[in-house]
């Protein structure tokens, strides 16, 4: 269960959101909603413990993340607009290392998995000479290689094809069902039934700039 | 615990090995450095030997510095660093893992190729032992220095240069030390005093040095 | 002939160390390079037949259900 | 007709036509090296004042020469190819520069050799020595740069580029013996009219220098068919070649 | 055409005074390396003052070589080189403008702290003048001999040192005749000639670089 | 009007399409098609002249481009991945550079057309510190700010919220009837009415990897 208490995000000097508490419990897909620049990247780098907050706190299964990180991060799946795949390396070869890192991964096989994600006959390819949307699928891989129950998922379709999204979808509600956190953001509309999904809508704090 | 330390090793070999250039730029910039004195300077074969630990020392460190800003930056723009700091282990753990491969790409190669350049630079033997030896303690710790300053500076658009000026005053007490033991040998002295102090330099940077850079690293990616 | 004895030629008038290292390390270079030259066309018909299997994998790949 | 000769046939026939030149540059070289080494070696008269030490030149000169051929030939390449966008004259430059480099190793090699024992030390900063070295530099940039680049076309237009601009280090490295006053021997067999050499050392010389401009074919024209190889990759006439080559192993 | 030149000068000029850091850093790496020496090599001005031109010219050079790679890469990673290559203006003249920028940034300010660093090294005014008008011809020269390399790897990730191994050789010939006229003047013969030779190759490299440059760029960028 | 020729691409060693042609003329929307890695974006590259194709020809009102780079460019604007915005530079001054570089831009008011892309009040903010949206605002502003006919836009939508994409919808539909041309890829999908949208759909060369 993630908590986040009274979070409070400045940056440079405006306030992007003030006093936001919320709770994502077992089973939940959270979509985080909200114009462009209202602080949602802001906040993941919260939640996942890449910076820290102005004011606040966050809780995973009630210990602060910032207190006991290692524990944490044991749990945490987390993929921002930036991939973490190296272009120099092979498709496989980049799996493989996050493969190694996390030894909750070991054992599954990254063949199988990359052909789930589309890349037959990719494997071997070094990674920088795939397009946009296949470089996002080499990390999106790793959703199908941990059994951490925390993902959190910054713009995971951008840049994906239709019937990827259409998987996707499906993965975030098997992930939900057997008892995984989803928290993503997304500019597109899901088709995720609204008995698992519940949102969060950030707003512009219009009246209310200062601390 | 080591397994981890390896895999982000061998990572980082990996890589260095597919761009291959990567493994022989440094030594190859080295080797450039220390020809253009010569060119520059002129000739004289007792004024280059004279002036040689000095010139080896200040290329060595040139090499390290430009190979510096690859050790986080691109780590950094594709989003691998910020991964890095979200795994399950000890991020200074990690780090190091990161210098030590950055020292296997830069300073190791640097060892070997210098006999060569001894003996372009015409040094004695005995000469050229002292700055084996200074090399071999010396570059590791340009290498835990420099990666507390490529953390402080990786998250900023500033170039490599921002990065040498953090880095290059904090290299000098090694530089002189390493050119006092050099010149000591040169002249017939001993230089074990001089080397100790080298090594306990080692020692507190090996120590230290990991913590620094994460910390560094936390503040500067966020 | 400019030399009375084998053992003469091998001396090369007391540069033979000289002579020898500068043919032996000439030598050695030509070896490496017809060597890398010759290897080079194995590795690109390695390269070309990784290829063709890639290209069968992604055909047998194309009507798998529930990939991304 | 023209339409489908050009581009299309043109790589394989090159492929086939280089292979065709192959042998006989072989046995060119074949034949050359091993006169040329046994005469040089073995019934050349040992010189007045260097002794035995003389027979270095005998690859010291070809390759010294040759390092330099080989570049101008691939200047010329690199221009032909930027100027007129023939990708076959790209692929040259890219087979020619690791010959160079290594002709280039052995003139610096063989050089620093012979210069210990007649100058007392293995190198000194002299200018042809120096000018040599900076053309190994030059040629070890152009290879890391083709390297560097995955994609073989715009590898080969990065290396041709870069070949031209290293141009401007020719006419340095042939007068830097003028400018600056050197230990180096000036040009003794270039002045044809009247050689200062005997002849009876000069022409194994001559043979040797044939029999490495052989060999510099030789390489060329296989890295070359590589070169073509590796960039026509996907043309159905490579991998047939390849299939065959598979059935024939099984 | 002119106002196009100079919305491209004055762009890099704002983006860099932005960074504060970019001016002062070439300079400041400058000073470094040049104080470096002393350190490494021992105090005794005699010695000094026959190695100073040789030392100068070459932090000169690596000083340029780490600025070179702001050149472009951070202009291809975001983007704006592609925009620049769009443009509906002469590619060749675009580079020029950018080239000059960097020049300006660069090479001037190593001529403003020449003075300063002419006293460290116990220069005679004779001798420095002639480093000064060495440093004035030969600089631009560097710049523009730099972007070929830079506009020739930036679409690759190596880092800097694929560019400091192409571009070294190419400068090796301006270092040489750049010493070679100030030792000429330290010994107080006419350095003219070899100024001329610097000249000529100062105005072929303004004249062909551009282009080389040009199209070095839409191979790399593509 | 656009026309490409018999058009070949090959990256690394792999055909990616061969021999094909298609013309957009004025008026028309057009957008390219595919999953991912199918060569979209390669596309687009050869089409505003940044590679050049392994075979055939493109033309713009019949003159190559590639011959004639300088008078393609004066009618051609392009947004890629990248965005082109430097991020040390305020947004305003980003946009003030394009304007001058581009004869045509001149005499638009800048702080009007920034308000329409929803970035008042972020006029003088350094580009860097926007939000992942709010930087391809910034880029797409550009579309504001010119009267080149032909638009190019590679996936203009990444990162864009709901109603920005509607906005940009509604400025594509009017660039049309103005007589331009867009040129377009998105794996959302449009609601531009089928009179005006045409599509190019782009299909992995499945039997037919070789030349
Ligand atoms: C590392 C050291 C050396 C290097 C890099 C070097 C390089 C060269 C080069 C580039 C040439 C030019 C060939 C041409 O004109 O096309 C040459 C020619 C020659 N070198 Fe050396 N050399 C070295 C050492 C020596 C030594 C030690 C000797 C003899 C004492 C020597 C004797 C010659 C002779 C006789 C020629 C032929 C000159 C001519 O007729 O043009 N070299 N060398
Ligand atoms: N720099 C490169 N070097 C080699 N191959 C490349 C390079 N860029 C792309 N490719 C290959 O070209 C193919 C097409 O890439 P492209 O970027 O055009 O796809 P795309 O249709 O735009 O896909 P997406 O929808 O993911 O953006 C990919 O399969 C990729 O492997
Ligand atoms: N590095 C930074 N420095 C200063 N301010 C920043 C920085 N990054 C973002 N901001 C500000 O924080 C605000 C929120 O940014 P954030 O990236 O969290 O938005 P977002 O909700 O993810 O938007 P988007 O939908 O465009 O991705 C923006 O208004 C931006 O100006
Ligand atoms: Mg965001
Ligand atoms: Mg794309």
């Amino acid at each position: 269960m993630l908590r986040c208490e009274k979070l409070t995000c400045v940056r440079e000097d405006r306030i992007l959101f003030k006093d936001l508490s919320f709770t994502a419990s077992s089973g939940e897909i959270v979509q985080v909603e909200g114009p462009n620049g209202v602080g949602k990247t802001s906040l993941f780098r919260l939640i996942v413990g890449l910076s820290t907050p102005y004011d606040g706190t966050i809780y995973w299964q009630d210990k602060a993340i910032l207190a006991e990180r290692e524990y944490f991060y044991q749990q945490l799946l987390y993929l921002g607009h930036k991939t973490g795949i190296k272009p120099e390396l092979t498709v496989l070869e980049n799996l493989q290392f996050f493969q190694k890192m996390q030894p909750s991964y070991a054992g599954v096989d990254l063949w199988e998995v990359l052909a789930k994600v589309g890349l037959a006959g990719y494997e071997e390819l070094v990674a920088g000479q795939l397009s946009a949307g296949q470089q996002r699928r080499v990390a999106l891989a790793r959703l199908w290689l941990n059994d951490c129950p925390l993902w959190v998922l910054d713009e995971p379709f951008t840049a994906i094809d239709k019937s990827g999204v259409n998987v996707l979808e499906n993965l975030f509600v098997q992930h939900a069902s057997k008892g995984g956190i989803v928290l993503l953001t997304s500019h597109q509309d899901l088709s995720i039934g609204s008995e698992l999904l519940s949102k969060i809508t950030l707003k512009k704090p219009m009246d209310d700039f200062y601390v | 615990m080591f397994n981890v330390f390896w895999q982000v090793v061998s990572k980082e070999l990996k890589g260095a090995f597919r761009r291959q250039s990567d493994i022989l730029n440094p030594v190859w910039f080295f080797i450039i450095v220390v020809t253009l004195f010569p060119l520059g300077i002129g000739t004289d074969p007792i004024l280059l030997a004279r002036i040689a630990p000095g010139i080896i020392w200040v290329a060595a460190l040139l090499a390290a510095l430009l190979s510096f800003e690859r050790l986080f930056k691109d780590d950094f723009i594709d989003g691998s660093l910020e991964q890095l700091m979200l795994m399950p282990h000890p991020l200074a753990w990690l780090v190091s893992a990161k210098v030590f491969a950055h020292w296997l790409l830069t300073g190791l190669p640097i060892l070997f190729v210098s006999p060569l350049l001894a003996t372009f630079l015409a040094m004695d033997v005995n000469t050229y032992f002292a700055l084996f030896l200074t090399l071999l303690i010396g570059t590791p710790i340009l290498s835990l220095l420099g990666a507390i300053g490529v953390a402080l500076t990786v998250g900023l658009r500033k170039g490599g240069i921002l990065l040498s000026l953090i880095m290059l005053p904090l290299s000098i007490p090694i530089l002189i030390f390493s050119t006092m033991a050099i010149d000591a040998a040169a002249y017939g002295q001993s230089y074990l005093g001089l080397l100790a102090l080298l090594g306990a330099m080692l020692v507190t940077s090996i120590t230290l040095a990991p913590f620094a850079i994460a910390a560094s690293l936390r503040v500067s990616v966020s | 002939m400019a030399f009375d004895s084998i053992s003469d030629f091998f001396a090369m008038g007391g540069y033979g160390f000289y002579v020898w290292l500068s043919y032996g390390l000439t030598f050695f270079a030509l070896a490496v390079l017809i060597i890398n030259t010759l290897s080079k066309k194995n590795k690109i018909m390695k390269v070309v037949e990784h290829r063709l299997s890639r290209e069968q994998r992604i055909k047998k790949a194309q009507n798998r259900e529930g990939t991304l | 007709m023209w339409k489908w000769l050009h581009p299309y046939a043109k790589p394989e026939k090159s492929y086939q036509l280089a292979g065709k030149f192959l042998p006989w540059f072989i046995v060119l070289t074949v034949v050359t090296f091993v006169v040329g080494l046994v005469w040089g070696l073995l019934f050349a008269p040992a010189d007045y004042q260097q002794g035995d030490s003389f027979r270095i030149i005998y690859i010291h000169v070809p390759a010294a020469m040759m390092a330099m051929a080989a570049y101008s030939t691939m200047a010329i390449a690199a221009f032909v190819a930027l100027v007129w966008q023939i990708r076959l004259a790209e692929m040259n430059v890219a087979a020619i520069a690791p010959i160079g480099a290594v002709f280039t190793f052995i003139a610096l090699v063989t050089g620093a050799a012979w210069g210990k024992p007649m100058w007392g030390a293995w190198w000194v900063w002299d200018a042809r020595l120096t000018s040599e070295l900076i053309l190994l530099f030059v040629y070890l940039g152009i290879i890391a740069l083709h390297n560097a680049f995955s994609d073989k076309v715009l590898a080969g237009r990065a290396a041709s580029i870069l070949t031209l601009v290293g141009v401007i280090n020719l006419p340095i490295i042939h007068y830097s013996v003028v400018w600056w006053n050197t230990l180096h021997q000036g040009a003794t067999i270039m002045k044809f009219d009247k050689p200062s050499m005997p002849p009876e050392m000069l022409w194994p010389l001559v043979i040797m220098i044939v029999g490495f401009g052989a060999f510099l074919g030789v390489l060329t024209l296989m890295r070359f068919r590589n070169e073509i190889l590796a960039r026509e990759s996907h043309r159905p006439w490579v991998t047939a070649m390849v299939t065959e080559k598979l059935a024939g192993e099984k």
